[in-house]
């Protein structure tokens, strides 16, 4: 096990940016998650702390020392490839041996055959061993490439997408699976995923990626309820945040949150920042409610007008898309609360403001702190 | 608009090896004029086959399909005036998007020229392509290929509008955004539409039916509620819901509890049949009793060692252990829990939302 | 531990070294023949003396050798439009399910397997009228007065009639090809759509095949501008100097008269105008690949 | 589909029209099969009907007679052929990697290079080099031709295999770095097993061409080194000419490239595309 720093990468092909300045740290032990949309530079990320890849500019250090220019063949990380890189000419079994049998670990047999019975049996892919890769789903393959990293110790885990090829209940179940294993191994992961529910499942901390820079480290309780930005709130929560473009205004010694077309006015009090700047306002969907009749509205809350857009079934809930002005808002409602309801209706919704967020999209979308 | 029946429709593929596959079993089914209904099953159920059949791109082996009424099958996919987005867009890849918005209408030779580019205008207005109107599908981002699939199939006002994983190449986000829009404008045109997914979350966001089909049998048709609270077997109930639901094997007792091991024994309504049942619960349906949720007020059915506790904020899962039951449960509380693995938790089953299935027949028993 | 970053650049140097010692071989040859189109070095003359430009002077004001280019250029056209449009043609009646078309398609490369030379002489003898089938035929369908290739028509006629017999099916490959790597949604879409099968053809198969009948194009025009076995095994640049390509002009100057430095100077405007061409299509086809690329 | 039923008129008519198309494509390669089984006498009288005999075979092999020019030109062809094909491998194989997986200053040019050898007319290197044998003793050689014909197969062996190493994904090679080996074991454990079909298929059809080309022999030997091709051409130039006994050679001199393109089916597209096409 080792610590794992990445300082200061810069990594260009050609005239791209595939990272710019990226510089984060994995502690020894720790599950750190790197989310990001594809094409974020999180796979660039991992091969350059694999050394598959030689930065630009930027130092890689595993346990403080510098590892920069040492082969990938003597770092002694194991990597997960998303591509999984399975070896099309082996069977599941010696795909599984092919790191136990190289010239660097030589493992005995019978030592490679027990180990490798474990950890298939803990992936549900036992009964594969046989089998050519060739042959297999692509969940079974994720499974066997997970199993040829998690076969062999080694002094850091990569993990490019290991689950995104699952279908959903063996994700999941997978995802817990590795969540059960993590905790009790402690190696230290890097993990890299395009799938917040994992990120947030998983990480001790995570790092939010976009575009080839980190937005936020953070826990995951922090980078959810203190996001640095436009970038990181979108990242997490389903439906996204909703962002409604405006401005700042102070009513009557109250900062209030003014749409761009006036339809939608909030107070959003305690905000350190000055009337008149242009903001977006970030509302989760579950931090909004529809209000039933006339029953009485907590003090805490405040209500708008606003007309139904669409109604989508979501199991017991249903997302509600209403419009405000121009602004489309979504919020998640039991679905007793929506059911009755038509498109076009006219309905009030409710809103906490201690629960929204304010940013700045003059200044690259930050958020305002309170 | 028209309505669309399917009546006794089955496909069989023969291929020169091998036993011929049946693709589509006897499939009956009327969608209503401007009706979206979704037709929602794992890949390989006969879903796009059943598609393709209504757009005349394959061959019915049996049975008939009408269109407002009017037998379909002698006619080519020309003579049928459906509309298709296909799964992969199926775009024009020399064209630019308004030849390729205009190919349809160029083919049949519909409106003269000036109107044609009117009609062109008005649907790229409607679903936002004005700005790539010049543009070829190379360069649009796929939610704008999505896009131009979708106004291709709309253009030339189909009688009945067919679209196939319209959504599956889109990111999260644009899913999302996508999934609403093309609610939203269903509705306001009122075009008869069968969608065909993978996807139950987006079957049941966008349709007002959902066919649920699996290895070419329609396993239930019924409403998104229909099919969520009330599953007609053991299929449907593993592929509606995420989290999926809960499926326990166990055997049944006469008087009515299933028992899942010897200690753990989940009392329910069903009288008269006995034997190897399988017991289904959502995540959401399973209530965590005690100190740390008691929200419940239910009577616990088994104590729990918890196994993996997941904080996704929005919501908490936990993977647990029900004394001598092999299959994990998986449970899905509020968002706040607090738990740690090893910790032992009592946990109920909600009574109206525990379903049986015969573990055989796949069955559902009430 | 390290390995220094130098040793690491070098590693595909290292690997390459080998061919750029083959390419230096070749290339040393090549750049002594040019060399050569600044002297008078010939068999008759092993001292040259220094000439400047006078061997591009006198060839680029010879009638021979704007006769050749002439014979060359309408060699390469004519040959390079008929196997591409015949071609494509039996590409498109191969591609589609029919038993005929599926048997049919496994002799398809049996011409381009023969070589150039051994095809030349096949011809040579299917053409003499003594032996060969063309004769008869032609009598049977009541066309007399054959004579074989003794007239500078009948031989330019022929020589592209070998050429295209021996390559037509190359682009009928690449086509073919090409044809079944097309999607087949955007047919279905056309389908759906009405459009007939010469809508379909003009406005999609056509121009998403173009990529592939460029290579096509490439490949056959290229190799026509240089063609020397089937004209020198059917003609041998006959009758008179009636198909007289350049590298066969080339050919009688270098190799049967010894005059290096004539011969090299046809070939290096040959060369010349060859890798003009060659640079022009290739980058052509990198814009039409490029813009075939990322369309789904 | 029930759209079929109206094209069935169009369907046959296309067959027929291919029908036609494989009957002059193989007419060709009848008559010369049927031209090498007449006897001296049928050669100039009959053009179907005949009494079919090996006498051309055995008299182009020499067989009877004691020795063969024939079987020394064959020879010779297969000593140039097999040896440019493996000196193309040794040399390109390294070559086609590097241009594959690494992004280094020259790579293009190197590749453009080659590519400017398949596409350049011989003679503009022959004609020095012509002079260059004479000069170095490797006029009318083995050595010489093989050396000359890497003209016709190096280019073609390193952008096929280029475009077969590109194929491959680099994950794999990386793979196994990580899990342990180094850079020469994954090449040689990983990349090389999932190529060697490839490899073969490319082998072939370098093969054929260095076979089938004429120029180079024609020009660069005389009597030694001479191939089969030239040796085929000098058949018509005597003069009291066989036109059998010419036919049979030529079918022997067709014959090898012939079977061996039946083995490279798949990737002769690729291959006479230099990579341009894949199937």
């Amino acid at each position: 096990m080792a610590a794992l720093e990445l300082a200061g990468i810069r990594k260009t092909y050609g005239r791209t940016v595939a990272l710019d300045e990226a510089t984060f740290d994995v502690r020894d032990g720790e599950f750190f998650c790197l989310l990001g949309p594809s094409g974020a530079g999180k796979t660039t990320t991992l091969k350059v702390a694999a050394g598959l890849a030689e930065p630009s500019v930027g130092v890689v250090r595993l346990d403080g020392v510098d590892v920069t220019d040492v082969e990938p063949t003597r770092r002694d990380l194991a990597m997960c490839f998303e591509s999984y890189a399975l070896y099309p000419q082996h069977n599941v079994f010696d795909n599984l041996a092919f790191p136990l049998r190289s010239p660097r670990r030589r493992m005995p047999a019978e030592r490679t055959r027990q180990r490798i019975l474990d950890i298939t049996t803990l992936l549900g892919i036992d009964h594969l061993l046989d089998r050519p890769v060739t042959q297999l789903s692509n969940g079974q393959r994720q499974r066997v490439a997970l199993g040829r990293v998690l076969v062999r110790p080694a002094s850091a885990y990569l993990l490019d997408e290991p689950l995104s090829h699952l279908d959903a209940r063996l994700r999941a179940s997978m995802r817990a699976e590795l969540k059960a294993i993590s905790g009790e191994d402690g190696t230290t992961t890097l993990y890299v995923t395009h799938d917040y529910v994992e990120a947030l499942s998983l990480a001790d901390r995570i790092g939010v990626l976009d575009a080839g820079r980190i937005r936020q480290i953070g826990t995951p309780r922090e980078v959810w309820s203190e996001p640095a930005d436009t970038v990181v709130a979108r990242s997490f929560g389903k439906p996204a945040i909703n962002l409604v473009d405006g401005a700042i205004a102070a009513a009557g010694g109250v900062l209030t949150f003014v749409s761009t077309d006036g339809a939608l006015r909030l107070p959003v009090p305690g905000l350190r920042t000055s009337p008149g700047v242009r903001a977006q306002l970030g509302i989760r969907p579950r931090d909004l409610g529809l209000l039933r009749g006339a029953g009485d509205l907590p003090s805490s809350l405040v209500c708008f007008d606003a007309a139904i857009y669409v109604l989508e079934h979501l199991g017991r809930q249903t997302e509600v898309t209403v419009r405000v002005g121009a602004a489309l808002l979504s919020l998640v409602v039991p679905r007793e609360v929506a059911d009755g309801h038509v498109l076009d209706d006219k309905v009030v919704v409710t809103f906490d403001p201690a629960a929204a967020h304010v940013f700045l999209p003059d200044d690259g979308g930050r958020r305002v702190v309170r | 608009m028209s309505n669309l029946v399917l009546y006794g429709v089955r496909k069989v593929f023969r291929s020169r090896r091998g036993a011929p596959v049946e693709a589509v079993r006897r499939m009956d089914l009327e969608v209503r004029s401007g009706e979206l209904v979704a037709l929602l099953g794992p890949s390989g159920c006969g879903k796009s086959t059943t598609l393709r059949m209504i757009a005349g791109l394959e061959d019915v082996t049996d049975g008939d399909i009408l269109i407002g009424g009017r037998s379909v099958l002698g006619l080519r996919p020309q003579e049928r005036n459906v509309g298709v987005a296909f799964e992969n867009y199926g775009l024009y890849p020399p064209l630019t998007v308004a030849a390729n918005l205009a190919f349809g209408l160029d083919a049949r030779r519909l409106g003269r020229a000036r109107e044609r580019r009117a009609r062109i205008h008005d649907v790229a207005r409607r679903i936002g392509l004005l700005d790539v109107l010049d543009a070829r599908p190379a360069s649009l981002s796929s939610g704008q290929k999505q896009r131009v699939a979708l106004g291709r199939a709309i253009i030339r006002a189909p009688d009945v509008l067919l679209l196939d994983e319209p959504l599956s190449r889109l990111d999260a986000a644009q899913r999302d955004l996508t999934r609403r829009e093309l609610r939203r404008l269903q509705r306001e045109l009122g075009y008869t539409t069968v969608l065909v997914t993978h996807d139950q979350e987006e079957a049941l966001s966008l349709a007002d039916r959902v066919v649920v089909m699996d290895e070419g049998r329609v396993r239930q048709v019924g409403t998104p509620d229909e099919v969520y609270d009330d599953p007609a077997d053991v299929f449907v109930a593993g592929f509606v819901g995420e989290p999926a639901m809960n499926l326990l094997p166990g055997v049944l007792e006469g008087g009515g509890p299933v028992w899942l091991s010897p200690h753990v024994a989940v009392p329910t309504d069903i009288r008269g049949a006995a034997g190897d049942v399988v017991l289904g619960v959502r995540p959401e349906d399973v209530i965590l009793v005690g100190p740390d949720a008691d929200r419940s007020g239910g009577v616990a059915d088994a104590v729990a060692h918890v196994l993996v506790v997941e904080d996704l904020l929005e919501c908490t899962l936990l993977t647990v252990e029900l004394p001598g039951v092999e299959r994990r449960l998986v449970v899905q509380t509020g968002p706040g829990l607090r738990a740690v693995p090893g910790q032992a938790v009592s946990v109920a089953f909600h009574r109206l939302r525990t379903y049986v299935f015969d573990a055989k027949t796949g069955e559902r028993l009430r | 531990m390290g390995t220094p970053r130098w040793r690491r650049r070098l590693r595909p140097y290292l690997l390459a070294m080998p061919a750029v010692l083959l390419c230096v071989g070749i290339l040393y040859p090549f750049f002594v023949g040019v060399g050569y189109t600044v002297f008078n070095f010939s068999d008759a003359n092993r001292t040259p003396s220094f000439v400047g430009v006078r061997n591009f002077v006198d060839i680029l004001s010879s009638d021979t050798f704007w006769h050749s280019a002439q014979v060359t250029v309408s060699f390469a056209v004519v040959a390079t439009v008929v196997e591409t449009v015949v071609g494509v043609g039996i590409a498109l009646l191969l591609h589609r399910s029919s038993l005929v078309a599926r048997i049919l398609e496994r002799f398809l490369i049996v011409p381009l397997m023969v070589a150039p030379i051994i095809a030349a002489i096949m011809w040579k003898l299917i053409l003499l009228p003594e032996v060969g089938w063309v004769r008869p035929i032609l009598s049977a369908a009541g066309v007399e007065g054959y004579r074989g290739t003794d007239s500078a028509l009948a031989a330019f006629f022929w020589s592209v009639v070998v050429d295209a017999w021996l390559y037509t099916p190359f682009v009928a490959i690449l086509a073919l090809v090409g044809l079944r790597s097309l999607p087949r949604s955007p047919f279905e879409a056309a389908a759906v759509d009405g459009a007939n099968w010469w809508l379909t053809f003009r406005r999609l198969i056509l121009p998403m095949l173009w990529p592939y009948i460029l290579v096509a194009v490439i490949f056959r025009f290229m190799d026509c501008l240089k063609v020397f076995d089937i004209i020198y095994g059917l003609t041998a640049g006959g009758p008179g100097d009636a198909t007289t390509t350049l590298q066969i002009s080339a050919y009688l100057e270098a190799i049967t008269y010894a005059r290096y430095s004539r011969g090299m100077t046809f070939m290096l405007i040959l060369w010349v105008v060859v890798y003009a061409s060659s640079f022009v299509l290739v980058r052509y086809l990198g814009r039409v690949q490029s813009r075939a690329a990322g369309s789904v | 589909m029930s759209g079929k039923a109206g094209l069935r008129g169009r369907g046959v008519l296309a067959d027929l029209v291919l029908v036609v198309y494989f009957l002059l494509s193989l007419a060709p390669v009848v008559f010369i099969v049927a031209l090498s089984l007449k006897s001296n006498a049928e050669q100039t009288s009959t053009y179907l009907r005949f009494t079919p005999t090996l006498d051309n075979y055995r008299a182009v092999l020499g067989i009877g007679a004691g020795e063969s020019a024939y079987l020394r030109f064959f020879l010779a062809s297969l000593i140039c052929a097999v040896g440019a094909v493996l000196v193309s491998l040794v040399i390109g194989v390294p070559a086609a990697y590097a241009a594959a997986r690494f992004r280094f200053r020259g790579s293009e040019g190197l590749l453009f290079t080659l590519l400017s050898f398949r596409f350049a007319p011989e003679l503009v290197v022959i004609i020095p080099l012509g002079v260059l044998y004479q000069q170095l003793g490797l006029y009318d050689t083995y050595v010489g031709m093989i050396w000359a014909l890497q003209l016709v197969t190096m280019p073609l062996v390193v952008w096929i295999l280029r475009s077969f190493f590109q194929d491959l994904p680099p994950d794999l090679e990386q793979a196994a770095l990580l899990d342990g080996y180094s850079r020469r074991q994954a090449f040689v454990k990983t990349v090389l097993p999932l190529v060697r079909p490839g490899v073969a298929a490319v082998c072939l059809l370098a093969f054929i061409f260095a076979w089938n080309n004429f120029i180079l022999p024609f020009t660069l030997t005389s009597s030694e080194a001479q191939t089969v091709t030239v040796s085929s051409l000098a058949f018509l130039g005597g003069n009291q000419v066989r036109f059998n006994l010419v036919a049979a050679g030529a079918v022997m001199a067709v014959l090898p490239p012939l079977v061996l393109a039946l083995f490279i089916q798949r990737y002769l597209v690729r291959g006479l595309s230099f990579g341009a096409v894949k199937s």
